[in-house]
């Protein structure tokens, strides 16, 4: 391995230019009027995410999470390597669909993000906003080294190393990659931890929203969606 | 066969030295710059090299140079032939080649972010590619460390501490050395 | 009798330089992204689609999502170093990167590998073929709904993963190739569990034909959809099964025999139609060759020998200055390595050819303006790209 | 599209009524017998050497200490971070034991991402009794095991003369050597100078033969005498013995020296150039201890004088070490260099007779000790006080010097040692000049197990013709009783030894006394050990000096307890030569400081 | 008007216990689905998991009123559509709204869902939401086209526009079923029904590959939960409907049970094993081959 340059130092001063079809400016519309338009804000949600309260009833609470636990609704989104175990994980092999897991194609419908090894920087954008798109309670599992601690890609410029500075993180899975059976297994410890209420990660999000930003906006320059964005 | 090609073009086109040292069917000629797309033409329309296998650049940096290599193929005589092109390192402009082979354009956007070349002319040359909201020195250049970038952007997970033998023993058995 | 061909008289003319004018703001134009979290994307990129109706009027694909500087990376790991993370650069097909890149290394260091480790290269390679065709026809009948082939598919391609993990000890990413030969012999008895896969397979494929391949609807889906010129074959560096759909028969493993090839007999299959069709046609065909070709390799495979020439003791490993390319078939078209030494320890550059680098942006890019917009998974899916081997 | 094409896609539907595939119990599913599963590692075959964390790109292995590390081993452990393998068990195939290896274990998941980071083989884990998963097929590919064979003179050629054995490495053969070093650095804190061996190794990969040479000299002025005769206790502990031959390191460190041009060596190694001290150091005995000790001194400015009984400088190296070993011109070229840092050598001095303790201590700031060990011990069997029965180091010294030595047709001698072999194989040469012929018995306490002398060494003396027998106990020195030859020596009487140490561990043999062999012999020659000659010491300075078991006792940095005196090398430590350099280094140190702290008083 | 609280405890069983049936019979089709892949599939209690794991959902965002009422809208489509036919014929319980009419109003109720969806839909402001639902607009209209031309042949062929009637004309022995009486009308109604079941070959409408997922897009939670419902009902009472018009209706609980999921089982058959058709090629297909077999069908009668 070769050694660091320990005399690199990186640009830390520039700043990214906000691209111009996202400014604010003002359109003259067909029929004459003026109108402001701020691209950033006309189509995403401002608000930022809220804690939940758990039911008032304890016993409701737990049939819920049972509920929660036994359809774990997947999105079917692959950020990285993994992705690629995921196909044997729905098929007849290994057929998880008798386990309560699913597909969707839409995070609208999802509560299972599965971040499928490294994220780059610009999937990591994706991957927020894909999360902050989903209704909680919602849950992230990250698989494989690379979501741990990096992964082979410790010391590439464009991966990022620590998954739960971004996301709040419900579950690591080792392997590189998992197998569908390391991932089986896991989810079934997913189950255990929804059905014992400690799958908090929504509600995690939303009281630490502030730090999560920071780091997310410590790593993505091109910050071109609004702090949250549903 | 190389050979043949080598000498019908060699004079005319003030090519380098005929490099086949890596294997057979594979050849490397230095190429001077205001040759190159009388050669590249040349060998595609003449010479039957129609296939551009790829385009990527080399960074000499101690020599102060990019080297970019036009990697071409001639597929009826199965041959391959790198043009090697010297650029200055500090005024890194390329000549596009989009025109002879569209595919170039895609090549080209890469070097642009990767490398920092300038291709004047290709088509989308300046739009993001790979990178996203990239600020920093082009990242494939040799001047940029990929993990001091990574260690100043993304920190490691604590708690990590390694030793090395050789001291470690020497603690051991000779505390006091 | 009831065609709907689209009407392009409504759309704005191309201008000058054959692009349309496009202004969102008339509301005419309509602009979707498809990806990187879309299920009809071969993977994590996406497609910026404008449309007219259902009509895509243009098209911009976008990679990076997936990048991981693996050009940069490589040139800060010695040369064994890289051996574990060219692989990645592939996720479905890996092991051409293994041999390419050992391959490059070998010849810039002058080694000469054992013949044993040369038939086993062409064994894993071929299963890494099947497995990659697998999911490519998988994928093209899932990306048309019929999800009941995939599932076959997919079931094929994981036994035939079983044996991966049994000769290599891993599911997807072998790393078995290492420059100077492979890391091991056969298991006992592993001819016998492969026929019982190849067989497998082909009953699998035999249903395949009769649901996917002689289905009126699929037919009617992919026969003269997403046509590429074969004139187009050579400035947009199409290789592989995409240019063998079009009839042009050229393979690296016939042309430039590589490993053990010119010792097996096989034939190039090839399509003249160059649509969807002919492209997923001549892959299904393909999947037949890579069956013969293993029973072949098997059926000649050397009683035992080394697995692995000498090589220098791979923590200092030094490599004298050169540069060279090596190239094989892949099961998407030409995969190559370009690897430059300077004479130390570390690989000066390393640039990973990868046939989707020209067939998903600037061929894709080309293909998709006018096409259906419910044509777009279909036809990049039939191009077989793998997004992680573009950006790399 | 024909109406087969519409009605052929329904056969699909027979699959309804099969069983599906699907695998039951997917959770408890075993991988392949070759899986790359979670790493296993034998703690007690493991070394800590760090070959693995050096091939890991993905920095995934730390070394960390561990409790009671073994003898021999680093004390180091590799840790595995999960958070960065990539399985490609690049570390199982460089082992250098065979220690690590991998289970075909695979699940792994917790909530914490620091909790993927374990010790294979400490931390226990539920794979670590599995006995499938990977292992490298065949032994260690990544890094060679054989050693490059040395060129040695052929027996016949070699016995009748004096000259080297060994004919050195040329540059592509230590090359290849040099290639198998996975620097590790084990040798570096086993051997007693702590030289910088798995960089000179690089040096000589990469050719640079004048910085190797620098390397060598920052922690060895003996670099050539090393080369050749040096224990090399490096070489058992390099990582490359568990599975292979251990890198001939001391022929590298010598291929070195054998590179560079002798004139250049001076400059390589460089005259500080320091403001002189004015302080003076007297050196007694230039042995390798005295002399390193003299090359730093001098290296750091003062004025050092070396005082040498004998008639050229080399203690030991010279006296000892018989020729064909150690040619004295490779000992001169060391010593020159030493002489070029500005150390006067007086030989023929013996302190006591020609200059007292007395006046050395009042003339120099510092005096070093380092007398070696010169006198032979006895066996003190019955018939050992004979005239015929000599003593090794004596015999050894004599035959340097060029003494004329008896050269009996046949000769025993008692020892398993170095100084044995060394005694012996001088006297089978000086046998075959004289007679034609060899014809010597070695009998050793000890057993071939348990040999003290180096394996090479045996291995050559048999080639030369020397028998060696082993665990032979020496009873009596069989002395013709009656007749001419009368008190002659005849032979030596030995028994079987059954164990040499008791069970506290102290040294009290036990013989078989059934097994009784007489070796028949002119002469028998002792070569059990050897004591120093502290009789130059006077009575005063021997009384006021501390001792432990017959030597004087020192600090770790070699003060006596008198404060003006230092002792070095095998009058204190006992024989060898790496040893007494790296006394010699200690002592310089120690001296150094404090003189420096003299001269900060005087100031 | 008097309300007649007895029937509408009927009809409000009845809904129960057709969203009950229908729960599990969807889970038990996806069953047979996955056995054709070679895999077991969900299990048979996985739909009420999901649903109650919607309506437990504890965040939902809205995008207006609209967006709201579509899952209403297409939720009453399918209620309505249940209970303006007979359920169980010859029974006055089960026999719900059924009035002379009715088949007119069945009808409309068809369409009224997808309308509703449409406005709700839209409102999300998703463009796959607004593609889905165009598509899903022009392909209904015309996959509907067929079974308006097949209701009027057997309108005509019974005379009446009351279903109860036609199924009391069926009575009597299979052979007196509109399929035997009347093949055309129900081959040509058929084509309407795989047509509208949201399954391959006519799905492209909601085909993840193509525009994930189109017009539900957006929807989640309570309104996911509101449209899963109507996803288990709507299609039962369509089938009730064909089965009522052309398989003779049922006259008791088993019967129903067995001839709707036998009914149903036809666009699985099709569906498991077809890729889908673009929204165009639906379009022509209907055209081409549906509309002519109504069209037949009435020039028969």
């Amino acid at each position: 391995m070769k050694h660091m340059d320990p005399n690199f130092r990186k640009d830390t001063k520039t700043e990214f230019p906000q691209r111009e079809e996202l400014k604010p400016r003002k359109v003259t519309t067909p029929d004459g009027q003026v109108i402001d338009i701020e691209p950033l804000q006309d189509y995403f949600c401002q608000e930022p995410p809220k804690v939940h309260q758990k039911s008032y009833f304890k016993i409701v609470e737990d049939f819920y999470n049972w509920c929660r636990a036994e359809s774990l609704w997947i999105l079917a989104f692959g950020t990285g390597c993994g992705a690629i175990e995921m196909r044997p994980l729905m098929t007849p092999r290994f057929d998880a669909y008798r386990y309560g897991i699913q597909w969707r194609a839409t995070p609208r419908q999802a509560n299972l993000l599965m971040i499928s090894g490294y994220l780059s920087v610009k999937t990591l954008k994706r991957a927020i906003r894909t999360y902050e798109q989903m209704q909680g309670p919602k849950y992230v599992v990250g698989l494989g080294s690379c979501t741990i601690n990096g992964g082979m890609y410790w010391d590439s410029y464009n991966t990022i190393k620590k998954l739960e500075e971004y996301l709040p993180v419900d579950l690591y899975i080792a392997g590189c990659m998992p197998r569908p059976e390391a991932l089986l297994a896991g989810f079934m410890e997913l189950k255990k931890k929804i059905k014992a209420g400690n799958a908090e990660g929504a509600n995690k999000y939303a009281e630490k929203f502030d730090w999560y930003k920071a780091n997310q906006k410590a790593v993505i320059k091109d910050w071109d969606m609004p702090d949250y964005n549903w | 066969m190389m050979q043949a090609i080598y000498d019908r073009l060699k004079d005319r086109f003030q090519l380098g030295a005929l490099d086949v040292r890596s294997r057979k069917g594979l050849a490397f000629v230095d190429l001077r710059r205001e040759f190159l797309r009388p050669v590249l033409t040349e060998l595609r329309d003449v010479e039957g090299f129609t296939h551009l296998i790829l385009l990527t650049a080399v960074d000499w940096i101690e020599d102060e140079r990019f080297q970019l290599t036009y990697l071409l193929n001639n597929r009826q005589k199965n041959l391959d032939l790198g043009l090697r092109l010297r650029l200055d390192r500090n005024l890194a402009i390329g000549e596009t080649i989009h025109d002879l082979w569209p595919t170039a354009a895609t090549y080209q956007r890469e070097l642009r972010e990767m490398f920092g070349i300038a291709f004047p002319g290709s088509p989308r040359v300046d739009e993001e590619f790979i990178l996203e909201g990239w600020t920093d020195m082009p990242p494939y250049r040799r001047d940029f460390d990929t993990l001091a970038y990574s260690q100043q952007t993304h920190a490691d997970r604590e708690g990590r501490e390694t030793s090395d033998p050789r001291e470690f023993m020497k603690q051991i058995l000779y505390p006091k050395d | 009798m009831f065609s709907f061909q689209p009407d392009r008289s409504q759309y704005p003319a191309p201008g000058p330089d054959g692009k349309l004018e496009i202004d969102l703001e008339t509301g005419q134009y309509l602009k979707l992204w498809q990806g990187p979290n879309h299920p009809g994307m071969t993977g994590n990129m996406s497609v910026e689609l404008t449309v007219c109706g259902d009509e895509v009027v243009e098209g911009k694909t976008h990679v990076g999502y997936l990048h991981r500087g693996f050009e940069k990376l490589m040139e800060r790991r010695s040369f064994i170093q890289c051996f574990p993370i060219v692989c990645r650069i592939c996720v479905p097909e890996p092991d051409f990167n293994e041999y390419c890149y050992a391959a490059a290394v070998e010849n810039l260091a002058g080694i000469e590998v054992p013949e044993y480790a040369n038939w086993m290269r062409t064994l894993i390679l071929e299963m890494g073929r099947f497995n990659s065709y697998m999911m490519a026809i998988g994928g093209m009948s899932g990306a048309l709904g019929l999800g009941v082939v995939g599932q076959w598919l997919t079931y094929v391609r994981d036994i035939m993963l079983d044996r991966f993990e049994e000769l290599t000890g891993a599911r997807i990413y072998h790393m078995f190739i290492l420059p100077g030969g492979v890391r091991g012999h056969l298991p006992e008895g592993f001819k016998d569990r492969m026929e019982e896969v190849l067989k497998t397979a082909e009953r699998y494929l035999a249903d395949v034909d009769k649901v996917m391949f002689s289905n009126a609807v699929y037919k009617r889906r992919t026969k003269g959809v997403g046509y590429i010129d074969p004139k187009l074959f050579e400035p947009y560096g199409v290789t592989g099964p995409n240019a063998r759909a079009g009839g042009v028969a050229k393979d690296v493993r016939k042309d430039a025999p590589y490993l053990v090839y010119d010792q097996l007999d096989f034939e190039v299959p090839t399509e003249t139609a160059s649509d969807i069709w002919a492209r997923t046609n001549v892959r299904r065909r393909d999947i037949d060759v890579s069956i013969d070709l293993i029973r072949q390799i098997l059926k000649k495979f050397p009683k035992g020998g080394e697995v692995m020439a000498e090589i220098p003791n791979v923590l200092h490993w030094k490599i004298p200055r050169g540069e060279t390319y090596i190239k094989g078939e892949s099961s998407r078209g030409e995969y190559g390595y370009y690897l430059v030494t300077d004479g130390s320890g570390y690989p000066r550059r390393v640039n990973v050819r990868g046939p989707s680098y020209t067939h998903a942006m600037a061929l894709l890019e080309l293909l998709i303006p006018g096409t259906n917009i419910s044509d777009v998974a279909a036809l990049m899916v039939s191009l077989h790209t793998y997004p992680p081997e573009i950006e790399r | 599209m024909s109406f087969k094409d519409v009605l052929s896609p329904f056969t699909a539907w027979k699959h309804v009524l099969e069983t599906p595939v699907t695998i039951k119990d997917p959770l408890t599913r075993e991988a392949a017998d070759r899986y790359r599963g979670f790493h296993k590692n034998d703690i007690e075959l493991c070394i800590g050497c760090s070959s693995c964390e050096a091939i890991c790109q993905n920095a995934a292995i730390d070394m960390v200490p561990v409790k009671d590390p073994k003898e021999g081993d680093s004390g180091l452990r590799p840790q595995i971070d999960y958070g960065r393998c990539c399985w490609c068990a690049l570390c199982v195939d460089i082992c250098m034991t065979g220690s690590l290896t991998m289970s075909n274990e695979y699940i792994w998941f917790d909530e914490d991402p620091d909790a993927f980071r374990f010790i294979p083989g400490v931390d226990a884990k539920s794979w670590d009794s599995s006995e499938k998963g990977y292992r490298r097929e065949g032994g260690r590919r990544l890094s060679g095991t054989e050693r490059v064979e040395m060129r040695e003179m052929e027996p016949d050629l070699r016995i009748g003369n004096f000259d080297e054995i060994v004919a050195g490495y040329d540059r592509a053969e230590a090359v290849l050597e040099a290639d198998r070093c996975v620097e590790c650095g084990l040798c570096v804190a086993t051997c007693p100078a702590h030289m910088d061996i798995p960089d000179y190794i690089k040096t000589i990969r990469e050719g640079d033969y004048e910085h190797g040479l620098e390397l060598l000299y920052n922690s060895n002025p003996f670099s050539e005498v090393c080369g050749r005769v040096c224990t090399h206790n490096c070489e058992t502990a390099c990582a490359a013995r568990h599975e292979g031959d251990p890198i001939a390191i001391r022929w590298l460190k010598r291929h070195i020296t054998d590179q560079v041009p002798y004139d250049r060596y001076v400059d390589i190694v460089g005259k500080p150039d320091l403001a002189k001290t004015g302080q003076k150091i007297a050196i007694i005995g230039a042995g390798p201890g005295g002399l390193t000790a003299a090359f730093d001194l001098a290296r750091m400015g003062h004025a050092v004088t070396v005082y040498e009984e004998k008639e050229k400088p080399g203690g030991m190296m010279r006296y000892g070490i018989p020729e064909y070993r150690l040619p004295y011109e490779s000992l001169d070229r060391d010593i020159g260099v030493i002489e070029a840092m500005g150390v006067k050598i007086k030989c023929g001095v013996r302190i006591g007779k020609d200059i007292s303790m007395e006046k050395l201590k009042a003339d120099n700031d510092a005096v070093v000790l380092a007398i070696g060990l010169h006198l032979g011990r006895s066996t003190r069997v019955p018939g050992s006080e004979s005239p015929d029965v000599e003593k090794a180091v004596e015999l050894l010294r004599r035959i340097t010097a060029g003494e004329e030595v008896p050269v009996p047709k046949k000769v025993v001698v008692i020892g398993g040692g170095n100084v044995a072999m060394d005694i012996a194989r001088s006297m089978a040469r000086l046998q075959k000049q004289r007679h034609g012929e060899v014809g010597i018995t070695v009998t050793a306490l000890e057993s071939f197990d348990h040999f003290l002398a180096d394996e090479e060494e045996v291995v050559e003396s048999r080639e030369e013709g020397i028998e060696i027998l082993d665990s032979r106990g020496p009873q009596e020195v069989i002395t013709v009783k009656s007749g001419k030859n009368k008190g002659k020596v005849k032979g030596l009487r030995t028994w079987r030894v059954d164990s040499i140490f008791d069970e506290k561990g102290r040294f009290n043999p036990h013989y078989d006394e059934g097994d009784e062999m007489v070796h028949d012999g002119e002469m028998v020659i002792e070569a059990i050990g050897q004591v120093s000659d502290v009789s130059l010491l006077g009575e005063k300075l021997t009384e006021a000096l501390e001792w432990n078991r017959g030597r004087v006792k020192i600090d770790h940095d070699g003060r006596t307890s008198e404060p003006w005196l230092w002792a070095a090398g095998d009058c204190v430590k006992g024989p060898d030569v790496i040893n007494a350099v790296a006394d010699g280094h200690r002592v310089a140190q120690s001296i150094n400081q404090v003189l420096v702290a003299m001269r900060e008083a005087k100031a | 008007m008097s309300i007649d609280w007895p029937r509408i405890g009927y009809a409000a069983l009845t809904l129960f216990i057709v969203i009950n049936y229908g729960m599990i019979m969807t889970a038990l089709v996806r069953k047979i689905g996955a056995r054709v892949s070679g895999r077991y599939g969900i299990r048979i209690y996985q739909n009420y998991i999901d649903l109650v794991k919607n309506i437990a959902l504890r965040s939902k965002i809205t995008h207006g009123v609209m967006y709201y009422l579509g899952p209403v809208f297409r939720l009453t489509g399918g209620v309505g559509l249940l209970l303006f036919v007979p359920t169980i014929y010859g029974s006055a319980m089960w026999s719900n709204f059924s009035f002379a009419g009715d088949l007119v109003l069945a009808l409309y109720f068809v369409f009224f869902g997808t309308l509703g969806m449409a406005l709700g839909a839209a409102e999300s402001g998703h463009p796959y939401s607004a593609i889905g639902i165009t598509r899903g607009l022009s392909q209904v209209t015309v996959a509907e086209l067929p079974l308006a031309l097949a209701v009027f042949a057997i309108s005509l062929q019974y005379q009446t526009l009351n279903i109860t009637d036609i199924v009391a004309a069926q009575q009597g022995g299979i052979f007196n079923w509109t399929l035997f009486t009347n093949p055309v009308a129900t081959l040509a109604a058929l084509f309407a029904f795989v047509g509208t079941m949201m399954r391959s070959p006519f799905d492209v409408v909601i085909a993840p590959q193509e525009i994930p997922i189109g017009p539900p897009t957006e929807y989640h939670s309570s309104y996911l939960a509101l449209m899963q419902t109507n996803r288990v009902l709507f299609p039962i009472a369509k089938t009730v409907i064909y089965m009522n018009l052309f398989f003779g209706g049922a006259t008791n609980w088993f019967e129903f049970a067995i001839k709707v999921f036998a009914i149903y089982m036809i666009s699985v058959l099709v569906g498991v094993v077809h890729p889908r058709f673009r929204v165009e090629q639906s379009i022509t297909f209907f055209l081409k081959w549906g509309l002519p077999v109504g069209v037949l069908a009435i020039l028969l009668v």
